[in-house]
């Protein structure tokens, strides 16, 4: 596989900002939550680097949609745990109508904010004081007595968990990528390499992206090498001092 | 300052609209009939007509100081005129550098009334937390209790800032939604074309 | 000069007194009569002769806004016949009791003893930067050295005024929380531990 523009892309997030593999790994060590990363700009800024390059790269694109695809799904599902499940049950009809009234509502939204915008911008001229006067006479506040139980009633509140853990919030959890990171590390230490889609062939779609995530956290750290000989061929893996490929490693220092 | 000296001191209720412009005056937000009813010890309907003189006293054209109705009150500004002078002395702290996130994020506040940080998040699709901790900071926002009491994330609703910087009377001068953005008809079409279309 | 008629809307100096009003009545500090030429654009010599008429005009018995000169320049000012006014303006009525966000912040000082706003933030999962401000306005609460010597957050400590509104003869007095955990040490790490859980 040759040496593609995806994982140096530089990014400017709100959450974030580096090159796209640091964010990868930041995820991948949870020290970054999904939630947290607009997908959105990732593509903005990575389609200006393209548009930069002057020539269509298949090779980065497809890594591009893999990465990104795995990232938005991941980002789904932790965002509405709950609608998911909800939305499954639904006929094609009804999940339409859901979807069509929560993207009517942000749109609206949307164009509030720019009404916002606007009325700012009409209101450049309007000048006031924030605050008191220069000679404000001030005055003291007073608070009546307190019962201290208030206070003991607070931190209770404060030192119990959250109520209401639903079944389908659980039931939709992601396997850990850790547990790949493991599966993968044991299986290269019996055999020198293994063909990823035979590997995650009987798993859910959740599991096989958090796979793909593992494999690039193992790539990242050097422990494997990968080569896929044409897109959307079978990705080979194998244990990285067996089977080195000087495009990979360099990219990863 | 042009109209004769005599009237201005006997007539009682300009003496009550001078005792109400020294209060807007270091009043450090608007201030409603109700609460200048209860400083100047005088009914409401007698400071609605002073207010009224003091309307065609400090208005823009006449004055440099022009009473305005606001965030559910009266107060004082300066008059267009000057903004330029304004302008090269002072600063928009509460306004500069409002982000896109942050003005949706607004929106929402001011439209859906006090929300929580993930139902901002489930509208717009990305975290709120840096655009709601931003709005809090400028004083746009504020807390507004917790979500369905003990444990629930805490909610947030716009303050008197947000009406007096966006120069609202009230939130109800907000315009309407449906005014604002076509109706969900057509998207709802559109999404069920497409879903029509992988059943078959 | 021109004709008596045209005088406030062509007369220079009164465009030049309306617009030093403006400025007056938006700043938070008095002016200078620098600060004034620099944002009038203008010269010192004609500000000051704006500065007199304003002074003529807003002056006690004439008017509620009085132009006062003090240390750092000029400022308005409330006139002496509305101090009645002001002052049941300003005077504040005795609170019934204290946000939600500044019980919770002020409970989390009281038993965990110093502590500092991001710690304080951590245990809440909402920033704590206006509740503590608003505890040290109250004097229920005051800083008390730094984390970790130089350079560290600012902590805050309750002060003899919070025991007195609540009543209690010392910090010991706090109802025990036993059950919760012995110390202020486990108190703080079972706090930390559910602001986790409820964060995740």
């Amino acid at each position: 596989m040759p040496a593609t523009p995806v994982a140096d892309l530089e990014l400017d997030l709100d959450a974030f900002e580096g090159p796209f593999d640091l964010l990868l790994t930041l995820l991948l060590a949870e020290n970054l939550e999904p939630r947290e990363v607009d997908v959105a700009a990732i593509v903005v800024a990575f389609v200006e680097r393209l548009e930069g390059r002057g020539e269509v790269d298949l090779e980065a694109c497809g890594e591009f949609l893999v990465l990104i695809a795995a990232l938005l799904e991941l980002k789904a599902r932790l965002l509405f745990p709950e609608e998911a499940a909800e939305l499954e049950g639904l006929e094609p009809e009804q999940a339409a109508e859901e979807l069509a009234r929560r993207l009517a509502e942000y749109r609206r939204m949307k164009e509030a904010a720019t009404w916002l915008a606007e009325r700012l911008a009409s209101q450049r001229d309007r000048w006031f004081r924030l605050g008191p006067a220069p000679l404000q006479p001030r005055g003291e506040r007073r608070l009546a007595p307190q019962p201290p139980a208030a206070l003991a009633e607070a931190i209770r509140a404060l030192a119990t968990p959250p109520p209401s853990v639903s079944l389908a919030h659980m039931a939709l959890r992601f396997p850990p990528v850790s547990q790949f990171l493991e599966r993968f590390r044991a299986l290269l230490a019996r055999r020198s390499r293994f063909d990823f889609e035979q590997e995650v062939g009987g798993l859910s779609r959740v599991e096989q992206a958090v796979a793909f995530l593992a494999l690039l956290e193992l790539r990242k750290t050097g422990e494997i090498a990968l080569s896929q000989p044409a897109p959307f061929a079978p990705i080979r893996v194998s244990r990285a001092d067996s089977e080195r490929t000087p495009q990979w490693t360099a990219r990863s220092a | 300052m042009d109209s004769p000296l005599r009237l201005i001191s006997t007539n009682p209720l300009d003496r009550l609209a001078r005792t109400i412009e020294a209060l807007l005056v270091v009043a450090a937000a608007p201030l409603s009939v109700a609460e200048l009813a209860q400083a100047t010890d005088d009914d409401s309907e007698r400071v609605e007509m002073a207010l009224a003189l003091l309307s065609e006293r400090y208005c823009e054209g006449r004055s440099g100081i022009v009473l305005e109705r606001v965030a559910g009150g009266f107060a004082f500004r300066a008059s267009r005129d000057a903004a330029e002078a304004c302008a090269r002395l002072f600063e928009r702290p509460v306004e500069r550098g409002l982000s896109q996130a942050a003005l949706e994020t607004l929106a929402i506040i001011a439209y859906l009334g006090p929300c929580s940080r993930p139902e901002i998040a489930k509208i717009r699709g990305v975290a709120a937390d840096s655009a709601v901790a931003s709005l809090v900071e400028r004083g746009l926002v504020a807390e507004a209790g917790r979500e369905r009491g003990v444990g629930g994330a805490v909610r947030y609703r716009t303050t008197p800032l947000f009406e007096r910087v966006f120069g609202l009377e009230s939130l109800a001068a907000l315009p309407r939604l449906d005014d604002l953005a076509e109706d969900a008809e057509g998207l709802r079409d559109r999404l069920l074309e497409v879903a029509e279309a992988r059943a078959s």
